[in-house]
């Protein structure tokens, strides 16, 4: 009787270990940073080194597995990475197979934080009007940006500005020899759409013949 | 959507109503534009923020039921030229492929946000390379200048005029009571007598026409003008009354403010 | 002897094919966006036919491990991306949300623009029935449509389409996978009710009186 309860016990505990390590994996594959194990113990409410012991044992299986990636401790926390044995396929990769331009979206961002810096990633988001975290570690990977303070404020974000390697690659000593924005003009056509937001609470009936018709 | 109405002869969500009235479960006759546009007045004064996609939502439907109502309140019947008729029905068919069309990308709208919703349960991985391969990335700056930079912050920070509560559907109001009053003072003491047909020939937009005929309405009002129509629905006539003086900023007073 | 060497042959390929699919994990580990077939073709020397069979075989195989990651075939490429079922863990990871919803209005001219592209603006307002410059501007700076061609017709109108970022947001690997549009036609009994309310009254000339007047 005993035994079968402890062997119920058991089972559901390889389960709930089971659920933890999937949970794990998830978050391993989507983590930008190595994730130290605090985090998880605090995410699951299981102590750490539980946590450490699960996550050892993934470590194991991820290298037993001979997989092109494989699951490491690294710098406090855990992450997948490429496999060294990989590494000639991953540099060709990248020397034959990514963009060698600045996608838009690159484009503007690195722009937002060169005229606004210091900046925190959240803010360069409001701008933008989209999430910018993948964008943003890009730059800070190819050496354009990179965190230069933290905010006073309350959570203290860290703030971003561009590197010593940006100014050299512009060709300018400092930020102030970007050319300056200047005012900005909108064009007819955000003037125009703006203006239209501004009718409905508008009284009066005069209102400009669009060509919309 | 939030926003519920009462109405004697329905109470419920709003965008129920244009289904119902579709259904020809309520009647558009007795529905009163007037109530409803009350009702939603009232639920976005008592609204904490101001739900922006609640109030377009209620133009777009505000606006079809306008429009379904207005068709039904157009004067027909035995006496229609037969030109005018085939143009009812033809206007008609086309609304009627416009609505469906309509119907069809809502449906499909719902399907893109299942599917938006379902993808948005997944995270793309996003780490990037790896410390060891740092150094290999192309250079992406190639042929990059200042003046780029320049545009691209530009463009960033350009207003979104997204934000706007777009009322196009309704038409757009091109005149003014005031300036068809004016145009009247001017155009009516050399025309003298008038049909109403002949003073809207060349306008397009229901609006414009609407408009020409309260400014001729006020100008009657003012006894400057005099108005006959013999028959019902028909030829309206329009005639100034010469003796009359008129200073015109007295007039367009009426209007401002 | 022949037969030797046929099974010495098929070895050293399933061999080949452990080395493809190890280097096209090391790969998808560190690319930022999904990794077409074309450019592991290019990498390997291999036909992408060949690479569609592996990397199909690989989506099969980690489905199959249930694990808290999947590999997937997406906007015209393969990516590795957390599991649905483990959403709950990541976005409590992830503290910065996904980008924000899309209002209704741009859902639809979204929907109009992937069903009908290339679509210039005013063909998008023609079926909305509506101004949909404000919302194109957001779909567009959103990442979501683009500027895709221009009309050859007179005017040259700039045409829209969707980009790939929409294909990642939907989970669809492109356009094609979207459903048919005849699902979505109302059936019969719609369209009848819709035409029964346009119905221009022949006989009866009843203007009630309405309190709008």
């Amino acid at each position: 009787m005993s035994e079968e309860k402890a062997k119920l016990k058991m089972i559901s505990d390889i389960d709930a270990e089971a659920h933890i390590r999937r949970a794990i994996e998830a978050i391993l594959m989507v983590a930008i940073d190595p994730v130290p194990p605090s985090i998880f113990a605090q995410l699951f409410e299981v102590q750490v080194d539980e946590i450490e012991r699960i996550c050892n044992s993934m470590v194991d299986h991820y290298t037993e597995a001979e997989l092109g990636f494989s699951l490491i401790r690294i710098a406090g926390g855990y992450r997948f990475q490429s496999n060294p044995e990989q590494a000639q396929w991953v540099e060709r990769f990248i020397l034959e197979g990514q963009s060698r331009r600045l996608t838009a979206a690159a484009m503007e961002t690195l722009a937002i934080v060169a005229y606004k810096q210091p900046i925190s990633r959240a803010q360069v988001s409001a701008i933008r009007g989209v999430d910018v975290e993948g964008v943003m570690r890009n730059l800070q990977q190819r050496g354009l940006i990179d965190e230069v303070s933290r905010d006073t404020g309350p959570g203290n974000a860290v703030l971003y500005g561009t590197t010593q390697e940006f100014l050299e690659r512009m060709g300018i000593d400092s930020v102030a020899g970007l050319p300056p924005l200047g005012e900005f003009v909108p064009g007819p056509e955000v003037v125009e759409a703006l203006e239209r937001s501004l009718r409905v609470v508008a009284d009066e009936v005069t209102i400009p013949a669009t060509e919309e018709g | 959507m939030a926003v519920t109405v009462t109405t004697p002869v329905y109470e419920g969500p709003f965008d129920l109503l244009l289904d119902l009235i579709l259904r020809e479960e309520v009647e558009l006759y007795e529905v009163s534009l007037l109530t409803i546009v009350d009702a939603y007045l009232e639920e976005l004064e008592n609204m904490k923020e101001y739900d922006l996609e609640l109030a377009t939502e209620f133009l777009l439907i505000a606006a079809i039921l306008v429009e379904l109502k207005a068709r039904r309140l157009l004067p027909s019947g035995n006496k229609i030229d037969p030109d005018d008729e085939f143009g009812i029905w033809e206007e008609r068919d086309l609304l009627l492929a416009k609505l469906v069309e309509c119907k069809t990308f809502k449906e499909a709208a719902s399907q893109l946000r299942e599917l938006s919703q379902q993808a948005s349960l997944s995270w793309p991985r996003r780490a990037g390379l790896e410390e060891a391969f740092l150094s290999l990335t192309p250079d992406l700056l190639e042929g990059v200048t200042k003046e780029d930079l320049r545009e691209a912050c530009l463009r960033a920070i350009a207003p979104r005029p997204s934000i706007s509560v777009n009322t196009e559907h309704i038409a757009p109001i091109k005149a003014t009571v005031v300036e068809a009053v004016r145009e009247l003072i001017e155009e009516m003491p050399r025309t003298g007598s008038v049909s109403f047909k002949e003073l809207t020939k060349g306008l397009t937009d229901r609006i414009e026409i609407v408009v020409r005929f309260l400014a001729i309405l006020e100008l009657y009002k003012q006894g400057v003008l005099e108005i006959d129509q013999i028959d019902s629905f028909g030829e309206i006539n329009v005639s100034w009354c010469s003796d009359t003086e008129i200073a015109d900023m007295d007039l367009l007073d009426i209007y401002e403010g």
